[in-house]
């Protein structure tokens, strides 16, 4: 027990502290707070979609639609799950967990803050690279138990864009972990040049790094570290086939792709799994190259004054959502259809700003500020997933083969040799 | 009780067998190679195991034990659809004519 | 002539391939797969069934199959009369049911020797003009979410919606108008209807430059696009492809001008043709009718003339025995109605001639070699409505 | 810092490794043997994360699970697989093989229990901290030539698959 309490004082991941009952505690929370993050994503993407598209989106299921994902869940709970009846049972049964499994096993090795981790392997990049490659079997799985043309079809077109594309996220991914081993500013003299540099494949290191060196990896070697942020943030969105690359599932080609013949519970687990390896890989790129859990400017912005206010983030900005929330609730209609609405949107609201006011407490608030900061970077990359879905037409499979081999990869290569340069020179 | 070297040992050999009998005694081409894969891991965990004692250089051959798999993989497979093509089926014992 | 016949055949049948192989590789491939398209796909556009032999992604073969959506519309006409099979024909090409009633309406007039007063015969002219856009925005939107971009069908429907709400103001029903009767039209334009009209015009000519952004420059639509399903000139001919899809192509052939029927020929408007006869130029074309389609609307709405808008025509209609075939620039193509008359009430043979029936026609030509993407891309290009194609 | 209850997690890993091999030379169906390896090869990977090799674990979490088991998918779901699965599974020189098998892991045995003298008696620890840097040193220091001929390997493997499985080249 006193090693339970005695963790708190530690700087360390519960997994390199040797703190288990923590580890445990920790994989719980984010499995929940993932879980959240999904339904969360859930409505706001439909709603966002709705409004680039000129609709109201879900409005009915509680105060603005907010309860409809819970509705959702529940009407996919007690859906009929059928099995077609040819499908290897097996191997049916088994492919949306496989799915979801590697979708949440990467979550164990994403550095939230500088202990808000499960735990901090020394080759965490690798690892997570590798695990969520392991998503491509899971929907080979799927694809072919069925016995099925459609999903046989998008899990063919699956495996073989996951497959290039891994190779183009890889090199994109190497060249960030380069940069964690050379000192050096670029031409345009971003960064700190005299800071330490060690090489490193630990995600919490990689983040350190970016802060030892004063300089996001991002703007490391200014166009270079943008160029591979720009391979990775478009491999990631094809890793994850997601639209403009959502071809394994285009709904006007493939119906749904690989998991046309799949219902209920089963369906809702790859959902699952796609929004939580949405969020997986987002977290990637935050960490490689947008800081991770760093605020902004912690070198030029430093001082207790610009730490306090930055601290304040979070809570004003659950400030901010109460009150939309309030607004909303004060201009509602005044009819009795929708007290009840209104009852609950206020209650909602009043839930955010009491959050807030959680967040402001100074323990807290220290604890809370590097959660915030990475989930608002990784809330960004959610938003251009919802907004490249709205904007771009869908890629035929020879161009997305094209753009991955042709493109991608020797551009990443062509980074990577340049990283390797400008560093050495 | 502590894992000696001894039982990564046992491990690997109980695989490199299981492996060895499925080379020789499986018609299925696929399945083979499978078994081929088995021996080489089996002999990966050897390497490792044994680097434990000796020092990093099992883990590096290990590495390109792996790299070879992989390109024994690829050939193979490559073959074997060269193969299912012209005569639609994947049995080796009627893969027998050195030319197809 | 037999030979020529025989050399002139579909090159995309299962002889052709099967002969293409070659003798010394019977064997069946090992990645060769059938996919059955439809008839239920989201993106067949009704009831479309494909047979698809696939190598892999790339289409070796296509069938179709058409008929799910069968009602024997032609048959029915031999039971009606001529007044009461009008509105059947709303029925076939629903999403331009303006059109299809204006060619019906015009075949049968020419049958009676009777023609439409000039105020009906503008009120038609504008009606089907805003049905040509309606018709062109359905396809844009379902275009475009066919190849992935799901927001322009958002858009399109928004402002389809202003059309059918003058269509509803009209002649009280949205999509199936049944706006016009033989002779003439049967309401009166109601008050402010110049004023309507003019109104969507000036509305809906930003919005067109709207899709334009989304889609006409964008990279990937153009991928998608440029160099799909191209038809050159000769085969769209060939095959009696017509509309937009025979303009895109570079033939610059619309009845409008052609044969010009209700108020055409007092109107000024550019035919919009295309070079390549792809997907894109298809999509470019189709663009450019809406804004030749509102050009012609205003002109139409600044010149109503005054006069009766029904003519005389006998409570009767006993056209004289004979036979008439008249067409006019549906949307999708070159709608005709061939009518033979026995003297009776109602017409012996009734024959349409879809525009998308014979459009699909060069389905399988197009898609021949390209990916399955592609062939949905097609299909959604060639604007087809199962309604008519089936009739 | 001592990795958690290690007996237990080598005992499991490893059952499930052979067992899994078991399943991968038994299954009637393709598909199914491929699973089964997926388990086999993760096994191993927790395996080699044990032996204080976690590069090594990467490296065949990322090769071998995420390349070559997707490479025998792939393959698997482009052959007709249902002809395969009616036929007889094993060849005819089963008992051959078994016995082959048998001596092997004789030799094995043998080998094993004579040469455990000379294994020396204390593990040698390696800081896993430093492992993959130890490991990359190594193999572009001491066994840069190997390595070359590894990645001229993989150019010809590469070539070799394209030639083979082309249709026409």
């Amino acid at each position: 027990m006193a090693d339970f309490s005695n963790y708190l004082n530690s700087n360390l991941t519960p997994g390199q502290a040797g703190a288990h009952l923590w580890v445990v505690i920790y994989i719980l929370i984010i499995f929940a707070a993932v879980s959240l993050a999904v339904i969360a994503m859930n409505w706001l993407e439909r709603k966002i979609l709705a409004h680039m598209q000129v609709r109201l989106g879900p409005m009915r299921v509680g105060p603005h639609g907010l309860l409809q994902p819970i509705a959702d869940a529940l009407k996919l709970l007690i859906k009929e799950d059928i099995i077609p009846e040819n499908a290897d049972k097996l191997v049916f049964w088994m492919a949306p967990l496989v799915v979801v499994i590697t979708a949440f096993t990467t979550y164990i090795v994403i550095p939230f803050g500088p202990t808000h981790a499960v735990t901090d392997m020394n080759i965490g990049i690798l690892f997570m690279l590798g695990v969520a490659s392991l998503g491509t079997l899971g929907i080979i799985m799927a694809g072919w138990a069925s016995n099925s043309h459609y999903p046989l079809l998008g899990s063919l077109r699956s495996s073989a864009q996951m497959v290039s594309y891994e190779v183009a996220m890889g090199m994109a991914a190497v060249s960030a972990i380069l940069m964690t081993s050379l000192r050096g500013t670029g031409v345009y003299g971003i960064g700190s040049p005299t800071a330490d540099a060690i090489g490193t494949l630990s995600m919490i290191e990689i983040v350190r790094a970016q802060m030892n060196q004063h300089v996001w990896f991002v703007f490391k070697f200014f166009p270079l570290g943008l160029a591979a942020f720009g391979i990775f943030a478009i491999a990631m969105v094809a890793e994850t086939n997601r639209a403009p690359f959502d071809l394994p599932e285009a709904e006007s080609e493939l119906t749904a792709g690989f998991h046309t013949e799949y219902s209920g519970f089963r369906w809702s687990l790859f959902f699952l799994a796609e929004y939580a390896a949405m969020i997986a890989v987002s977290s990637i790129a935050v960490t490689l190259w947008l800081g991770g859990w760093l605020r902004p400017f912690p070198h030029w912005l430093s001082g207790d004054a610009w730490d306090t206010a930055f601290s304040i983030f979070p809570a004003f900005t659950f400030f901010v959502l109460a009150g939309m929330a309030l607004r909303t609730t004060v201009r509602m209609p005044k009819h009795p259809y929708f007290k009840i609405q209104k009852a609950g949107l206020g209650v909602f609201g009043l839930l955010l700003g009491g959050i807030g006011l959680v967040l402001l407490v100074p323990p807290v608030r220290d604890r809370v500020q590097d959660i915030y900061w990475f989930a608002i970077k990784v809330a960004a990359f959610m938003y251009l997933y919802i907004w490249y879905r709205g904007t771009f037409p869908r890629y035929r499979f020879d161009q997305l083969m094209r753009l991955g081999w042709k493109f991608m990869i020797p551009t990443g290569i062509g980074v990577l040799i340049a990283t390797a340069l400008v560093g050495v020179l | 009780m502590e894992i000696t070297t001894l039982h990564y040992l046992v491990v690997a050999s109980a695989l490199f067998i299981i492996g060895t009998i499925g080379v020789l005694t499986r018609r299925n081409v696929i399945i083979i190679l499978m078994s081929i894969e088995l021996i080489l891991n089996a002999v990966n965990l050897n390497l490792v195991a044994f680097s434990r004692l000796y020092g990093l250089q099992g883990q590096v051959f290990s590495i390109f034990v792996i790299t070879d798999a992989a390109a024994e993989a690829a050939v193979g497979l490559g073959i074997l659809i060269a193969f299912f093509r012209n005569k639609e089926t994947i049995n080796a014992d009627e893969i027998d004519l050195l030319k197809f | 002539m037999a030979d020529i016949l025989k050399s002139e055949q579909s090159p995309s049948s299962v002889e052709h391939i099967e002969a293409e192989k070659g003798v010394d590789q019977p064997f069946l491939d090992a990645t060769e797969l059938i996919l059955n398209m439809g008839p239920q796909h989201p993106s067949t556009h009704g009831v479309l069934r494909v047979i698809l032999k696939l190598d892999g992604e790339k289409v070796l073969n296509t069938e179709c199959v058409i008929g799910y959506l069968h009602r024997g519309v032609e048959k029915i006409a031999e039971h009606r009369t001529y007044a009461m099979f009008n509105p059947y024909v709303d029925r076939m090409d629903y999403v331009a049911a303006v059109s299809n009633g204006l060619g019906y309406c015009e075949a049968v007039e020419k049958l009676l020797n009777v023609e439409a007063p000039p105020r009906a015969q503008w009120v038609r002219t504008i009606l089907t003009e805003l049905n040509r856009i309606a018709s062109h925005q359905l396809w844009l939107g379902t275009h475009a979410l066919d190849i992935g971009a799901i927001t322009p069908l958002f858009y399109t429907f928004r402002d389809r919606e202003e059309i059918l709400k003058i269509f509803e103001k009209y002649c009280g029903a949205r999509l199936t108008t049944h706006a016009f009767r033989i002779g003439g039209c049967l309401y009166e334009t109601y008050d402010g209807f110049e004023q309507d009209v003019k109104k969507f015009c000036d509305f809906v000519t930003p919005k067109v430059d709207e899709y334009e952004t989304l889609l006409t420059t964008n990279r990937i639509w153009l991928e998608r696009t440029k160099g799909v399903g191209v038809l050159k000139a000769e085969d769209c001919i060939d095959l009696g492809v017509t509309g937009p899809v025979l303009r895109a192509s570079g033939v610059k052939w619309d009845l409008r001008k052609a044969q010009p029927y209700a108020a055409y020929k007092n109107f000024e408007f550019d035919i919009p043709t295309g070079q390549n006869g792809d997907t894109y130029d298809r999509y470019l074309v189709r663009v450019a009718e809406m804004r030749q389609a509102l050009r012609i609307i205003r002109q139409a709405v600044d010149s109503i003339p005054e006069g009766p808008i029904m003519g005389k025509v006998p409570k009767v209609m006993k056209p004289p025995v004979g036979e008439i075939y008249h067409s006019i620039e549906a949307p999708k193509g070159e709608l005709g109605y061939f009518i033979v008359s026995d003297g009776s009430t109602q017409p012996y043979r009734v024959r349409v001639r879809p525009p998308s029936f014979v459009n699909l026609q060069a389905l399988s030509k197009m898609v021949e070699g390209a990916l399955v993407a592609d062939v949905v891309a097609v299909i959604g290009t060639l604007d087809i409505v199962l309604g008519e194609v089936d009739r | 810092m001592d990795p958690v209850a290690t007996p237990y997690f080598f005992y499991g890993l490893s059952a499930v490794a052979v067992l899994s091999a078991v399943g991968v030379i038994m299954r009637r169906n393709p598909v199914h043997s491929a699973i089964a390896l997926i388990f086999t090869l993760l096994s191993l990977a927790g395996l080699y994360l044990m032996l204080y090799a976690p590069f090594v674990a990467g490296v065949q979490i990322i090769l071998y699970v995420g390349g070559i088991v997707v490479l025998f998918l792939f393959v698997i779901m482009l052959i007709n697989i249902e002809r395969m699965q009616r036929e007889y599974q094993f060849n005819k020189q089963w008992l051959v093989g078994l016995l082959a098998a048998a001596a092997l892991g004789a030799l094995f045995v043998a080998v094993y229990v004579k040469g455990q003298s000379i294994f020396p008696q204390h593990a040698v620890r390696f800081p896993e901290q430093l492992n993959t840097q130890q490991v990359g040193k190594m193999l572009y220091v001491d066994y840069l030539l190997p390595f070359e001929i590894a990645s001229l390997l993989l150019l010809v493997a590469i070539v070799g698959a394209v030639v083979m499985a082309k249709k026409r080249i």
